[in-house]
């Protein structure tokens, strides 16, 4: 199983839709030990990004890339530099392919998580954004090795991601503004591990509607 | 929130462009509304630049001006600024002598400067940057990385700017602005939280009677919280601090001291701070030579201070005296 | 009270204290604790002073300066300095020359400087007085006796002091003054109210979603209370109540506008507000010729802010244009 | 019945006294619809006077010349102006007496008001401290005109000056601080009234102790 790195278009927009329905969301558990922006912040983004598109086809790859450049040029922050070296990453580790293998997104989600290990000291435990992608990035590769096919591997991740971002309630927070709370950030989930699921989640059914 | 708003999402771009509008003889735009450059153009000098979230006015398209930094990249209330917005500070700053971008240790900062050198590169532009991280009680001095850029800041663009100011080349502008801030150490004491426009209530608690020593700019964690303590002994607390860090500090050593308001506390004691820490400073025989009283790197509504030494020698000394012309400093 | 302070009731005393310690390149002492010097003699001029009470930094000693006023009588929290101080503001401030005695109308200030006045006269020194009423929305213009002098001060000593520096005469010091006076509008909007330290809780109440507009510095009431509104709102609201005042401002007319800060509302917003007002004004076809943005005459932990407008012409405006240098107010 | 001059010093350190002990008391008064400084402002500038005077004696003109002079130089504010005034223009009216008749201390009360008349615009009814001192002098002149003694008529001007001082309650305040209030500065005593009745009655029970 595979699908056209050509048909990126719904994939990108299933992504752009999932934030903007999620906003008030994620500013909502933000807002629980953080400053309530975060929905905004990556609503901002995406949106633009769905704007420029319009109406052209784009490949999955360029698609990733334009949004990561969009939000790294747009959104500013951390989320900016974040999501955009993580998608830029993915995007180019598959640039010049015309299929996208489960083998080939694992190495997609790897080059994401190195780009974003590059520039942020977070490690799995400290309540972030990597708390998801880590799991998600695991379940890819345990499927990949294992032969599973290409839907029940995405079906795995949604639900490691999901796993991913609902451990955070149990963690302390060590980076960005919830670090101020120390102990009292525990039972609360964490609002970037949470939109990374949503974008995952997505992201996955967008693949699954133009799997070949 | 009993404010001064239309829209809160839209506060920087009203901001900014009432600070352009003001402030003619001294700033202009460029080609992106995130960016603002100096009018004076110095054709054979280093670039200088800074950038950072807003809400911390005069900070930090004060600092924009006439021997201090040539271009300002602009973030939303408390939020980096994005890489576009530093490559295009860089890039107006420059006059092909390469740029100084000066700038505080936060980790948004951080990525996003860090992809906008990268991408000056591509573009054929030298960017060398200085973090400021000058605040003594955001981490020990082992993991000075950790520490954040407070109102020493300011004194790194005022030694960084006067260094491109006297034709000195990148590299020099580097390690003087470099040496600015290995020479400065600073720490806060917040008294009230601050309330982001866009979310309209406070971001952070400090509980009447208590104080937050060595609270961040953005509400970040301090190393304790205690009893409201007297102007005195607050003092002498953040003096103790920074004598007790890694910057060597003896009788007869020459600094300059800042005090520096967060933002709603009344001047008046802002100059009563500066009073009980410059007597702490001087009883320990050190000698002030320089005082800089004010709001230069604020938190919105926060009310509190912080006290900011700098260790002088003959080579800072007159590049602190050199006259400059920015709105949050001017110096003849 | 979350403040920085030692003993509440000795405020003034560890504030001047830490200014003057602050500035020796600008203020010095005079033999009376509650007066202040500038450093700048010039032997040829009028002398300029004003003074009023503590509280409002960096009104009134951060006007002390260099072609700005030369000497200012301190005051207690929002309280009248005495006579005796601006008696012996007057001495230091005198050349030989007369002295101008330029400040803002309220009833203690009146009664000192009239006996400070008085006193002088006694004692061979010839002084004379204008008395800032710029604030528009204290008293209907028939009645203009009865208002206040808020910001529109800053423009009064810009243009009093620029005058003694270019040697004129005390009368021509005085018309000058009085003519800023005259040509000046002001009105405020307060947000919140402020607290006096020895107090320790608000000095009246602005309840939370409404703003008074026409405020007085010290909490005195305003022409009305209203819904709290948006940015364009309020400076819509104030520019009316100065255009519709009595000072004719016509299209073409070229002014100056200054936004004063209230004490604690952040910078961001009053430049937000500046750009307000300025759009609105340019709408009548005023020409915006200089901008004041900052704070200058403040309430303590007051929110809100002020605007004033002054009328231009070819007198005023190289008088405004004159470089000055004054802690709170440096121009070049 | 008259005094002598030249006993001032027990009537003015009854003044002194009676302020000092008021300082709270006023300074409550003042809170409820003023600043709450006015037994700070008030006790400041007669303490000074009290410390000058140390041993001292005094005529009572020169006292209040001297009282006069400190709270005009030292205090500041309008408390400052309008009890010194009040004070160095009754001295002035007696200055070079040897003996103070009721006639005379009529005069001087009326000098001290007129003193007052030429620097605030207050007149009976706004709520200041011309309420207290208005029916005093009133009082005295009346008692004088016909012919009561001077201790009758001291103890008839303490009774008018509480009553003025009372009578303020119901008064709308239009000077000062309190004037913010408008209608709601109804059923509260003025501070500046309540001072004048205080150091009236001092002066009164300091005069009758030196009475001859
Ligand atoms: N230094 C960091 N490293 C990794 N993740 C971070 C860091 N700082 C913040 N985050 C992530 O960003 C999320 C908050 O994002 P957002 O609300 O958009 O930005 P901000 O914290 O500036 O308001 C956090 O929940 C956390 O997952
Ligand atoms: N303009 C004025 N004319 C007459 N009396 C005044 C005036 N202003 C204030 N007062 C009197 O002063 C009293 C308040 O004095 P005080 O509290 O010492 O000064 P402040 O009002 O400056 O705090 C008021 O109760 C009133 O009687
Ligand atoms: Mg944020
Ligand atoms: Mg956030
Ligand atoms: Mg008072
Ligand atoms: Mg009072």
């Amino acid at each position: 199983m595979k699908f056209k790195n050509a048909n990126g278009r719904p994939i990108l927009l299933k992504m752009v839709e999932a934030v903007h329905e999620n906003k008030q969301y994620l500013g909502d558990i933000d807002g629980l030990i953080g400053d309530g922006d975060h929905g905004m912040n990556m609503n901002k983004g995406f949106v633009t990004y769905g704007e420029r598109l319009g109406d052209d086809e784009t490949t999955f790859t360029e698609g990733l890339e334009d949004l990561g450049m969009v939000l790294l040029n747009e959104i500013g922050g951390s989320m900016g530099p974040i999501y955009g070296t993580i998608f830029m990453e993915m995007a180019d580790a598959a640039m010049d392919e015309e299929d996208i293998t489960l083998e080939k997104f694992g190495e997609m989600l790897q080059a994401g998580l190195d780009g974003l290990y590059g520039i942020v000291d977070a490690r799995p435990g400290d309540k972030t954004i990597v708390d998801t992608l880590v799991p998600a990035l695991e379940t890819i590769q345990a499927a990949s090795a294992e032969g599973k096919d290409f839907v029940t591997a995405l079906d795995e991740m949604k639900d490691a991601a999901e796993k991913g971002m609902l451990s955070t309630k149990d963690m302390v927070a060590k980076y960005g503004r919830a670090s101020r709370l120390g102990e009292r950030s525990l039972g609360v989930q964490d609002a970037g591990s949470t939109s990374c699921c949503i974008i995952l989640k997505a992201m996955a059914d967008g693949m699954k509607s133009v799997m070949e | 929130m009993q404010r001064i708003l239309n829209d809160p999402d839209n506060i920087v771009n009203e901001s900014t462009a009432g600070f352009l509008r003001a402030h003619p003889d001294i700033v202009t735009t460029t080609a992106n509304p995130r960016a603002i450059q100096s009018v004076f153009n110095h054709d054979d000098r280093v670039g200088v630049v800074t950038g950072g979230g807003s809400g911390h006015k005069p900070a930090f398209v004060g600092f924009c001006g006439e021997n201090l930094c040539d271009a300002i990249a602009i973030g939303e209330i408390c939020s980096s600024p994005t890489a576009q917005a530093f490559l295009d500070a860089f890039k107006a700053a420059d006059r092909g002598k390469g740029v100084a971008c000066l700038y505080g240790n936060y980790s948004g900062d951080n990525m996003n400067v860090k992809m906008a050198v990268r991408m000056a590169k591509k573009e054929g532009l030298t960017v060398k940057t200085v973090v400021c991280n000058d605040d003594a009680a955001s981490a020990p001095p082992e993991e000075k990385n950790k520490r954040r850029g407070i109102a020493g800041e300011v004194i790194m663009y005022k030694i960084g700017g006067a260094a491109a100011a006297t034709g000195a080349d990148l590299d020099e502008v580097i390690r003087l602005a470099q040496k600015a801030v290995d020479q400065t150490r600073s720490i806060g004491i917040g008294l009230t939280p601050c309330t982001l426009p866009a979310v309209g209530h406070p971001n952070f608690e400090i509980k009447p009677g208590t104080m937050e020593v060595g609270v961040g700019p953005h509400g970040e964690p301090g190393m304790e919280v205690c009893e409201l303590e007297t102007a005195a002994q607050m003092a002498e607390r953040m003096v103790n601090v920074i004598m007790g860090d890694d910057l060597p500090l003896e009788a007869g050593d020459e600094i300059s001291l800042l005090v520096n308001g967060m933002g709603a506390t009344p001047l008046n004691e802002l100059y009563l701070l500066f009073d009980e820490a410059a007597k702490c400073l001087e009883e320990k025989g050190l000698k002030i030579y320089k005082s800089y009283v004010g709001n230069f790197l604020t938190s919105m509504d926060m009310m509190g201070a912080s006290i900011t030494v700098t260790k002088l020698d003959d080579e800072l000394k007159p590049l602190l005296d050199m006259p400059c012309y920015g709105m949050g400093l001017k110096q003849r």
